[in-house]
């Protein structure tokens, strides 16, 4: 296919298919540096702080944490909303990208959807952990119990049970299915028995007949037909846990697009932190190249940008309602005790990312990466101020009320960071971060070596 | 199997492929398979392959998880157990939304994957007759099924072909 | 409402002898509720009914077991025969007086299965009329309180009561033959038979003086009344009757004398009920916010050295209405012209009262009345309030006598006063003096901790006693359950010693019989008594007959010297709030952690300090203060006077028990004797900040409504004029409200509550009747400290305008019961839902604990259990229980009818959903039409003021419906349409501007 | 491949005209007959915004396309460069309408007697302000937008770099422009009409409204002009990828008309359900032939992907969609505005198909002056060589 010459190559070096293959598979060879066990330690001993935060929070129960009767979620469901949003970048690079025929999704999208899957996870332990009796959490399944009852569809956090549950597994069908032809390679690749076997199980019997492409290809697309709308229906349904109550600062109809376009900002911020190292540690900048860097900071500056243009009409519409407590509910977020999280989130999530405006900062890593992080606190603290202060001061001043973390909280988010390195460091082990097959497919057309040459 | 055998060879490159493949089509010689290590595009029209009936499956999978989704929830609130959560109406049907669109997408995600699993014989513990591990790397290979009624002519005829399109490695192969 | 009353076990032990002489019979079906119940849901079993009562024996029976001695409770033995009164499952009411010395309540005690476990006013009283404070209600609770003492002891050694009566008789003799004094010292003593035991002990032991000590007394009011009627006595006052009504320091809605009287009498000219166009005036004067004063119409800060100076001007300015000679009264910067006008209009219908021990003061309030006509009017001296006779110069010889070494034996029979005498040690090395120290006493408290002999008491529901709380208003109380503990009341122990071997119970009946019957009509002894016990109380029409007319020389002579008494020193004010009062009951959880009426503050007391004074001093919030070297946290209280501190008493509990030991600080120390009277303020010599930090638990901590319409008022003339006004968004919203789908229907019953804002007096009774009716799980000052109490119901407290004199609102709030429930949408498995009579129910046993119901409910009433309160979680060992209420004994106040929360449940009034289906079932068997008001939730029944109305919003005649209907009715954030069932009516205010 | 140069000839020219006649005839039998004069008003107002909403996002178009470096567009963008043009003419028909018929469709118009809850909102709803926006909204749009047109021809002329450069930029700033003044103009022409309500959701309902009719319009074009022998370069993949964008935005207006929806279902707080109680109780034909219309027809029509290739069927889902937000538009302005004065007639239609008329002669007019296609545009060879798979 014609690729005009304007547009930048999308891997760079002179590579043949077989050198992709290699490039790909090479962090997985050999035993891994001492950075990866130094990270993996690390990401253990975090997951060790969760793991002893989880057993004192079912043990002596949620009292341990910060909560109290006016605030009845704290970073509990904040690190739940700010890991689902995580777990939309993903998704939307392979899904939505793909149906927006941007190829320089390729390179990243292996990695980024094995993030969602990390992402979810992480999530989905937060509103188990957070019951008050989570031994009683299996009550959510639709079930008839013994006196008949089921559960209540009218809650939007059942509708989450089922949109997190739906886009986890979806996810990792589709996460699968890309991954089953490089699994094929992976096992032609393998030397050692039990490896080869493994990926041999693995690899579901492939063997790159044109029909199996074909039929490939179409499920992919298809299922990314699906996925699209599905991402979007994940992050809306979060939303909807907060809209649809009375809460002011939460009853508010932006949400659900406005809690999608946040999501994908925060899950563009992770990946590109994540990916600005890992492409540097796996040899990979070939492949990930600056221009898909500044192709994901197009998409962090207009998510962002979005993000921004809803915070403003939050503020005017609170302020056009005339409804006194919505007034209150926003005066409060800007200049009540809460302030400063709110000012950190306008500064990470607003400000920052303005800076991509320059083409220079847009393309330098440095940078890059140091704004990804102010996004990833930013979207943090939105889902804190959200969460926070639309609860501590609403309609009732004599229940007005304070929240600070317990250190069983602190835990909570540390172990999920933790769970969520963990699970990348293994992944980098253990799968290609980079989708083999997907690349070659688009080497010609956008490879550096062949560039110029290519007719059909 | 039976004892259909096959002559293999490859190309190293997608553009050489495409190109003979076309010469062995036009020579008369049926594909069996191509062995690809990504898709290549316009290979499906050249073998003469129709297009997938995947999104039909999916589509159908998707009406039922979405009829089923609906009708659970509406079954539930107006017949099993009718509950008056915060003056609803029973049949609170926006609010039967989420979950009818959930259950429509797992439903149809569930059986396009299925559906390709085994349409496509492959699954856990399938086993793929591997004719060059490189095929997964940078090799295409043809796989033509040699005419067992006249082995030999036929063996000679490939092979010609075969070689006419500078293929490599061209073997008989079990 | 009809309530069936029921006499005591002991009473019918008689008839149940008689009954098991004939062959039992097969119990009246429909008698057996319970038992219908469990056919009805298809227990189709083999057991037989009587099988089934075998087992559910079981429980009944624990619990007498556990009344009679320490055996393990769970070790049971079912009744074969059943008691003719008991029916499983079924609540009986006894009637009872609860009486401490301090408080008096006519009651009825809800006895189920052998366990009294509620207490409730008995409506037949017309002193109390049903009305409960916070205090009776919780004590009910303090009969299962572990710090009880639970056998006799000798030098701290348990004993036995045959030993511990021989030691005592041999002194007792011993300081008789000696002729040496030996004291009596008891609270109040208003029962007229127990003055009868003492006067039989007085002869026993004739050196035997009895000395009546109120800790906080009334002595200046008693002394008053000696000089200018005669005889020292309190009235009966009469707030109904008071068109305009002056207090000076009285805070007669919550402590002063007989507040559950007055507040029931008080609101009778508070509401506004069918167009009541006339409400009285009530002019406050005090230093320190107290609960009367954020009631009152207009409260005028005046700091206590110089009340008696405005009480002065008011007589001076009476004096000169009435035409009579005035005197030089002191200056004051009050308007006083302007009360005196005021009350002068309104000769007959006025009020003039004060809290003040000052024998001045109290004759010039006399005086006032006097001249205003109110004797025989709104003041009664005919009958006489018995209650705190205590005269302080009384004490105060006999600490000095004890320090003289003049007095050889003290019996303290439910007293205290090593903790609240004045000063820190003036009583216990007084007492040091003395041979022979014996200590009636309930519970661990320090003076018992320093005598010789314990001699445990019984607690009043194990008790036998009568009581005349006015002249000729007579109660009696019995015994809901048998002594749990090796314990004897105190008429026994007196009788013992007096060498007399009748039980008091006997006593006490020959006394009624021989004393009360013959004027009382009855044409039998039995009858009159069965049917007084029944009824708990015989009112006669009685009156003093000995008390000489008014004589003004005394007020005379007092106000000749009258001196300007100005100081600018900070005075200290010593107050008792409405949870812990005098202190007596400081290790009852339940009102530990009763937030104050007016601070939202419990488990301590604190230093309340005038934001200028505070300003001044740079004192915040919860700073530690130095008030002459005794630390106490300090509290900014809007309207609290400037160079005024007060503190409350009670507190600061050396020994009490493990709930309220060390909890606050014991400001009886700063009380003083003056002018032969104990005066409850003083100057202090220095007050400066400690610089450290000592966090007290507020349950609210945000004071100021925002300009939100949330409690609703209007002044008196705006209503005269408009009876919708200040609730005119009512109408507005009402006609805006749309809804995109039809409104539930509700076809049997749609259960509502109203309260009136203009009869809540904030008095908290109501929060104590719904932790004892509801199990609600006490949580600790730590808990509270991260706003986590979990009270069903609380009362909200706002103040408006400025902080130097602020208005004060309160508004109840527990669920509201919405039909839109915003919080019933959302919670995930279904475990709240809307009932078809209008409920929001919550299921626990289906709850998951998400909290998202909380944080959906717009009032904020819901609560959630966050550790493991009550013992009911899964997991064992990691319960957090700082009242021990999980420990067996305490766990026998529980209610069986409600359900105690496991860990991670969230919980919420219930509308009391388990008396409603009581009365609908009584209904039921009984074959008729549920009658209006016959369902009382808990805090209905317990508030004094009539406050809360509940009933059915379907019938067109039920009170309920007919509040929803008038023009103040209107539903706490109603614009949010969540339909609510709870509806409240607007406070009128009697004051000019609004 | 050789490209005609559009005509804009009689046989363009006497269709339009004629529908324009119709529409002026519509208007004047409504004049003459009892036809309140609010609701001719009113449907003035209505096909103003509704074809300034088409001319918007032609130019929306143009603008995200070239910032997304997409190559596609780029055989079809001078259609939705022509409807760009119409929106200086729009701006002035609006100006009109609202200096002689503001106080039939404002209520807020009305300073004499407004309640507390509008006076509150006066710093933002008062005349001034409200010209002040207006006027910066159609500079803004008018001057970016010839910005955007210029450098466009100038481009597909010489296909040089700075001018490929120059568009990014200016499709930026439009795009941004755009972004916040979409949702003001929104709040001040159509939520202002229901003065008490708000909605956060409001101004990007709109848009997703916007940019689904506008497609199908641009769709439209295409096989108009496709059908009159015009752009033979425009293949079936072009097409399928119109329909797939048809497709996709009838699945987000539903998505945002359900969220808008749900939201206010689920709380049912009177001041936000009033809203959709006026519509369900008075307005609800409207209301289910709304969502008919804009998503369950295009939903279940061109899911597949078969049906997106066939031109036929992908003109009646663009016309099934352009009337079905119609309706959606109607239902907008129609019950805060004028409410049982409200109508469907001859009026509605004939106004419409006039409005058609009009906007058909902008588009036809600008079609003509400029090469149908940017010949030296660096993606357009991109855009020729163009198939899909899906």
């Amino acid at each position: 296919m014609y690729v005009s010459p304007v547009r930048e190559p999308l891997i760079k070096g002179k590579k043949d298919y077989n050198k992709v293959t290699e490039d790909i598979t090479a962090p997985m060879a050999g035993k891994p540096s001492k950075y990866w066990y130094m990270g993996i330690g690390l990401s253990l001993l975090a997951l060790l702080a969760g793991g002893i935060g989880t057993v004192i929070t079912i043990w002596y129960g949620i009292g341990t944490w910060g909560l109290n009767k006016t605030i009845g979620w704290g970073w509990g469901i904040t690190n739940l909303v700010w890991w689902i949003g995580i777990g939309h970048a993903g998704t939307f690079i392979s899904a939505i990208l793909l149906l927006f025929r941007q190829k320089w999704r390729t390179s990243i999208n292996r990695s980024a959807e094995a993030m969602t899957l990390m992402a979810v996870t992480c999530a989905g332990f937060f509103p188990l952990i957070h019951m008050g009796r989570l031994l009683l959490g299996f009550f959510i399944i639709p079930y008839p119990n013994t006196r008949d009852l089921w559960v209540n569809f009218n809650s939007p956090l059942l509708w989450d049970v089922f949109a997190i549950s739906t886009y986890g597994i979806v996810s990792l069908l589709f996460w699968y299915t890309g991954l089953i032809p490089d699994l094929a390679t992976m096992r032609d690749r393998a030397t050692h028995k039990i490896k080869k076997a493994i990926y041999n199980l693995l690899s579901f019997g492939w063997t790159g007949s044109a029909r199996h492409w074909s039929r490939h290809e179409t499920l992919s697309l298809i299922m990314a037909g699906l996925a699209a709308p599905l991402v979007l229906s994940v992050h809306t349904i979060v939303s909807f846990d907060f809209a649809t109550s009375v809460i002011p600062g939460w009853h508010t109809t932006i949400f659900p697009p406005y809690f999608v376009s946040g999501a994908i900002f925060s899950g563009f911020a992770m990946v590109l932190t994540l990916m600005i190292v890992a492409r540097k540690a796996l040899n990979l900048e070939d492949y990930i190249t600056v221009n898909h860097v500044e192709s994901m900071n197009k998409i962090i500056i207009t998510t962002g940008s979005i993000v921004g243009i809803a915070y403003l009409t939050e503020l005017f519409v609170a302020w056009y309602s005339g409804v006194e407590y919505e007034q209150y509910a926003f005066m409060n977020r800007a200049l009540g005790p809460y302030a400063w999280a709110y000012w950190i989130m306008m500064t990470c999530n607003v400000i920052t990312p303005q800076l991509f405006w320059f083409k220079k900062i847009r393309r330098s890593l440095i940078a890059t990466f140091i704004i990804s992080i102010f996004v990833n606190i930013g979207m943090w603290f939105e889902r804190f101020v959200i969460i926070i202060t639309s609860l501590h001061r609403d309609f009732l001043p004599s229940s007005w009320s304070m929240y600070a973390p317990s250190l069983v909280e602190v835990a909570l988010f540390i172990g999920t960071l933790g769970l969520f390195f963990t699970l990348f460091l293994l992944f980098i082990r253990a799968f290609p971060i980079i989708a083999i097959a997907e690349v070659k497919s688009v080497l010609k057309s956008s490879g550096e070596n062949k560039k110029h040459s290519n007719h059909e | 199997m039976n004892n259909q055998q096959y002559i293999t060879a490859y190309y190293l490159d997608d553009d050489d492929l495409m190109k003979s493949v076309k010469h062995i089509r036009e020579k008369g010689l049926s594909i069996n398979d191509v062995l690809t290590p990504f898709p290549v595009h316009g290979l499906d029209k050249l073998l003469g392959h129709r297009r997938s009936y995947l999104p039909q499956v999916g589509f159908i999978g998707g009406a039922i998880g979405a009829i089923c989704g609906f009708y659970f929830q509406y079954w539930i609130f107006t017949e099993a157990y009718p509950l008056n959560f915060g003056g609803k109406p029973f049949a609170s049907i926006p609010s039967f939304i989420p979950v009818t669109f959930e259950c429509t997408v797992l439903f149809a995600a569930f059986s396009m994957f299925f559906a390709f699993l085994i349409r496509s014989g492959l699954g856990l513990g399938a086993q793929a007759k591997i004719h060059d591990e490189k095929v997964t790397d940078d090799r295409f290979m043809v796989i033509i099924p040699i005419d067992e009624s006249n082995r030999q002519d036929s063996i000679n005829h490939i092979e010609a072909v075969l070689n006419e399109t500078g293929a490599k490695e061209v073997k008989v192969n079990g | 409402m009809e309530k069936q009353y029921y006499r005591s076990l002991d009473e019918l032990k008689v008839d149940r002898e008689k009954v098991n002489e004939k062959p039992v019979k097969e119990f009246e079906a429909e008698k057996d509720v319970l038992l219908d119940l469990m056919e009805e849901n298809n227990f189709n079993t083999s057991s037989s009914r009587r099988d089934f009562l075998k087992v559910f024996g079981f429980s009944i029976a624990s619990a007498a077991v556990l009344a009679s001695c320490e055996q393990p409770v769970r070790k049971a033995i079912p009744y074969l025969n059943r008691p003719e009164e008991i029916t499983p499952g079924k609540a009986n009411y006894y009637a009872s007086t609860y009486f401490d010395g301090n408080d008096y309540c006519s009651v009825l005690v809800k006895v189920r299965d052998g366990r009294p476990i509620k207490i409730e006013g008995n409506t037949l009283s017309s002193v109390t009329k049903g009305g409960t404070n916070a205090r009776t209600q919780a004590s009910v609770l303090s009969l299962y309180d572990n710090a009880r003492y639970k056998a006799p002891a000798i030098k701290g050694e348990e004993t036995t009561w045959k030993n511990i009566d021989q030691d005592i008789q041999n002194q007792l003799n011993q300081l008789t033959q000696n002729k040496e004094k030996i004291v009596l010292l008891t609270p109040t003593i208003i029962s007229p038979s127990t003055k009868a035991v003492i006067e039989q002990f007085q002869q026993k032991y004739p050196t035997t003086q009895h000395i009546q000590y109120d800790a906080v007394s009334a002595s200046g009011i008693l002394d008053a009344n000696k000089k200018t009627f005669g005889q020292a006595f309190i009235p009966s006052y009469h707030f109904e009757k008071a068109a305009t009504i002056v207090s000076f320091g009285a805070d007669f809605l919550g402590s002063w004398l007989s507040p559950v009287e007055y507040t029931k009498q008080y609101v009778q000219m508070r509401k506004l009920d069918e167009g009541e166009q006339k409400m009285s005036h009530h002019i406050h004067v005090e230093a320190g916010m107290s609960l009367t004063g954020s009631n009152a119409d207009k409260r005028i800060i005046v700091k206590n050295s110089r009340q008696k100076a405005v009480i002065a001007n008011v007589y001076n300015h009476l004096l000169a209405l009435s035409g009579q000679s005035t005197f030089n009264a002191p200056e004051t910067s009050v308007d006083t012209k302007a009360i005196a006008e005021e009350l002068y209009k309104n000769r007959g219908k006025s009020l003039v009262v004060s809290g003040s021990n000052d024998t001045d003061a109290q004759m010039m309030v006399n005086g006032i009345n006097q001249l205003l006509g109110n004797f025989g009017k709104t003041i009664d001296t005919s009958v006489h309030l018995k209650i705190k006779q205590g005269i302080d110069q009384e004490m105060e010889s006999l600490v000095q006598e004890m320090n003289e070494g003049t007095v050889g034996g003290v019996i303290m029979w439910n007293v205290n006063p090593v903790y609240d005498y004045p000063g820190t040690d003036a009583f216990s090395s007084a007492l040091k003096n003395t041979k022979l120290r014996v200590s009636l006493a309930e519970s661990k408290n320090e003076t018992a901790e320093e005598t010789e002999y314990i001699c445990p008491v019984n607690h009043y529901l194990e008790s036998w006693n009568d009581a005349e709380i006015k002249t000729g208003h007579y109660s009696l109380g019995q015994p809901a359950i048998r002594p749990i503990f090796s314990t004897r009341q105190g008429q026994e122990s007196l009788l013992r010693w007096t060498g007399s071997n009748t039980e008091y119970h006997e006593y006490l009946k020959n006394y009624w019989t021989g004393n009360l019957f013959p004027a009382s009509g009855y044409l039998s002894a039995d009858k009159f008594w069965t049917d007084k016990l029944h009824d708990g109380i015989y009112e006669t029409d009685q009156s003093e007959t000995n008390i000489n007319g008014f004589s003004s020389n005394a007020i005379v002579n007092a106000v000749s010297q009258l001196k300007n008494e100005s100081t600018k020193n900070i005075e200290l004010e010593l107050y008792q709030n409405v949870s812990v009062g005098n202190g007596t009951h400081a290790n009852n959880p339940w009102l530990q952690e009763l937030p104050d009426p007016v601070t939202k503050i419990c488990w301590d007391n604190y230093a309340a300090i005038s934001p200028k004074l505070a300003e001044e001093m740079g004192i915040e919030d919860n700073d530690l203060i130095r008030i002459d070297q005794k630390p106490i946290p300090a509290v900014i209280q809007p309207g609290q006077e400037y160079k005024t501190i007060s503190v409350a008493l009670g507190y600061g509990r050396q020994k009490a028990g493990t709930v309220g030991e060390k909890v606050g600080v014991n400001a009886y120390i700063f009380s003083r004797f003056a002018d032969g009277q104990r005066l409850t303020w003083s100057t202090v010599k220095e007050v400066n900040k400690a610089g450290e930090k000592y966090p007290l638990a507020r349950t609210q901590t945000h004071h100021s409504m925002e300009g939100r319409a949330i409690v609703r008022e209007a002044t008196l003339k705006e209503y005269q004029k408009n009876p919708a006004a200040g609730n005119e968004l009512h109408e507005k919203i009402e006609s805006h409200h749309k809804t995109l789908y039809d409104k539930h229907e509700f076809p049997g019953h749609h259960w509502g509550m109203a309260i009136d804002l203009n009869s809540c007096t904030g008095c908290n009774a109501c929060v104590v009747g719904c932790s004892s009716e509801n199990n609600v799980p006490v949580v600790g000052k730590k808990q509270v400290l991260m706003a986590r109490e979990m009270h069903w119901i609380r009362i909200d407290r706002y103040y408006q305008g400025d902080q130097e004199n602020p208005s004060v609102v309160r508004q109840p709030v527990m669920c509201q019961h919405c039909d839109n429930a915003p919080c019933e949408n959302v919670c995930p498995v279904a475990a709240t839902t809307h009932s078809n009579e209008g409920i929001n129910q919550m299921a626990y046993n289906r709850c998951i604990g998400t909290r998202y119901c909380n944080n959906n409910c717009p009032y904020k009433v819901r609560r959630f259990n966050f550790y493991d309160y009550t013992g009911a979680d899964a997991l064992p060992g990691n319960i957090v229980d700082p009242a021990e209420m999980t420990l067996d004994l305490k766990r026998m106040v529980l209610n069986p009818d409600v359900t105690i929360r496991a860990k991670g449940v969230i919980e919420k009034c219930s509308f009391c959903v388990q008396r409603i289906q009581e009365k609908k079932l009584d209904a039921k068997l009984e074959n008729r039409q549920l009658g209006d008001g016959e369902i009382k939730p808990a805090c209905a029944q317990a508030c004094p003021a009539d406050a809360i109305v509940f009933g059915d919003l379907n019938d067109e005649n039920s009170k309920v419906s007919k509040i929803f209907k008038d023009q103040r009715s209107y539903h706490l954030l109603e614009e949010l349409h969540t339909l609510p069932s709870v509806g409240y009516l607007t406070k009128i205010r009697n004051k000019e501007e609004a | 491949m050789e490209h005609k140069q559009f005509q804009f000839n009689n046989k363009v020219i006497i269709p339009s005209v004629l529908l324009l006649i119709l529409g002026i005839l519509a208007v004047i039998g409504a004049l003459v007959t009892d036809i309140p004069r609010e609701r001719i008003i009113a449907n003035l107002h209505l096909n103003n915004v509704y074809f300034l909403a088409f001319a918007l996002c032609g130019l929306f178009f143009v603008a995200v396309h070239s910032i997304a470096e997409s190559g596609w567009h780029t055989s079809i963008q001078r259609i939705p460069e022509a409807m760009g043009m119409f929106v200086p003419f729009a701006g002035i028909i609006m100006l009109v309408l609202f200096i002689f018929g503001k106080h039939d469709l404002f209520h807020w118009t009305h300073t004499d007697h407004l309640d507390e809850v509008l006076l509150h909102k006066q710093p933002y709803l008062n005349s001034t302000f409200f010209y002040i926006r207006f006027v910066v909204y159609f500079l803004g749009w008018g001057l970016l937008g010839y910005a955007l047109r210029k450098n466009s021809l100038l481009l597909g002329e010489t296909g040089d770099i700075k001018y490929f450069n120059k568009q990014r930029t200016f499709s930026a700033i439009f795009v941004v422009f755009f972004a916040i003044t979409s949702s003001t103009a929104s709040w001040d022409w159509l939520m202002s009409i229901d003065a008490h309500w708000f909605s956060t959701l409001y101004g990007w309902y709109i848009f997703s409204s916007l940019l689904v009719s506008g497609m199908a319009v641009i769709t439209l074009f295409v096989l108009l002009l496709r059908r009159m022998g015009y752009l033979p370069h425009v293949n079936i993949e072009h097409l399928n990828d119109l329909g797939r964008y048809m497709f996709a935005f009838s699945i987000f207006w539903m998505y945002l008309w359900f969220s808008q929806y749900m939201l206010y279902w689920y709380g049912n707080i009177p001041e936000e359900t009033v809203y959709y109680y006026e519509r369900l109780n008075n307005f609800e034909n409207y209301f289910f032939i709304n969502i008919i219309l804009c998503f369950a027809a295009p939903f279940l029509i061109i899911m597949l992907r078969q049906m997106k290739r066939i031109p036929f069927v992908l003109g009646i889902t663009s016309v099934i969609i352009i009337v079905g937000h119609w309706v959606d538009f109607y239902q907008l302005i129609m019950p805060g505005s004028i409410g049982d004065k409200a109508g469907f007639g001859m009026l509605e239609i004939g106004l419409t198909l006039g409005y058609f008329g009009l906007f058909a002669l902008f588009v036809f007019r600008a079609l003509s002056k400029a090469p149908l296609v940017p010949k030296n545009h660096p993606f357009y060879k991109e855009s020729l060589e163009y198939h899909t798979n899906y």
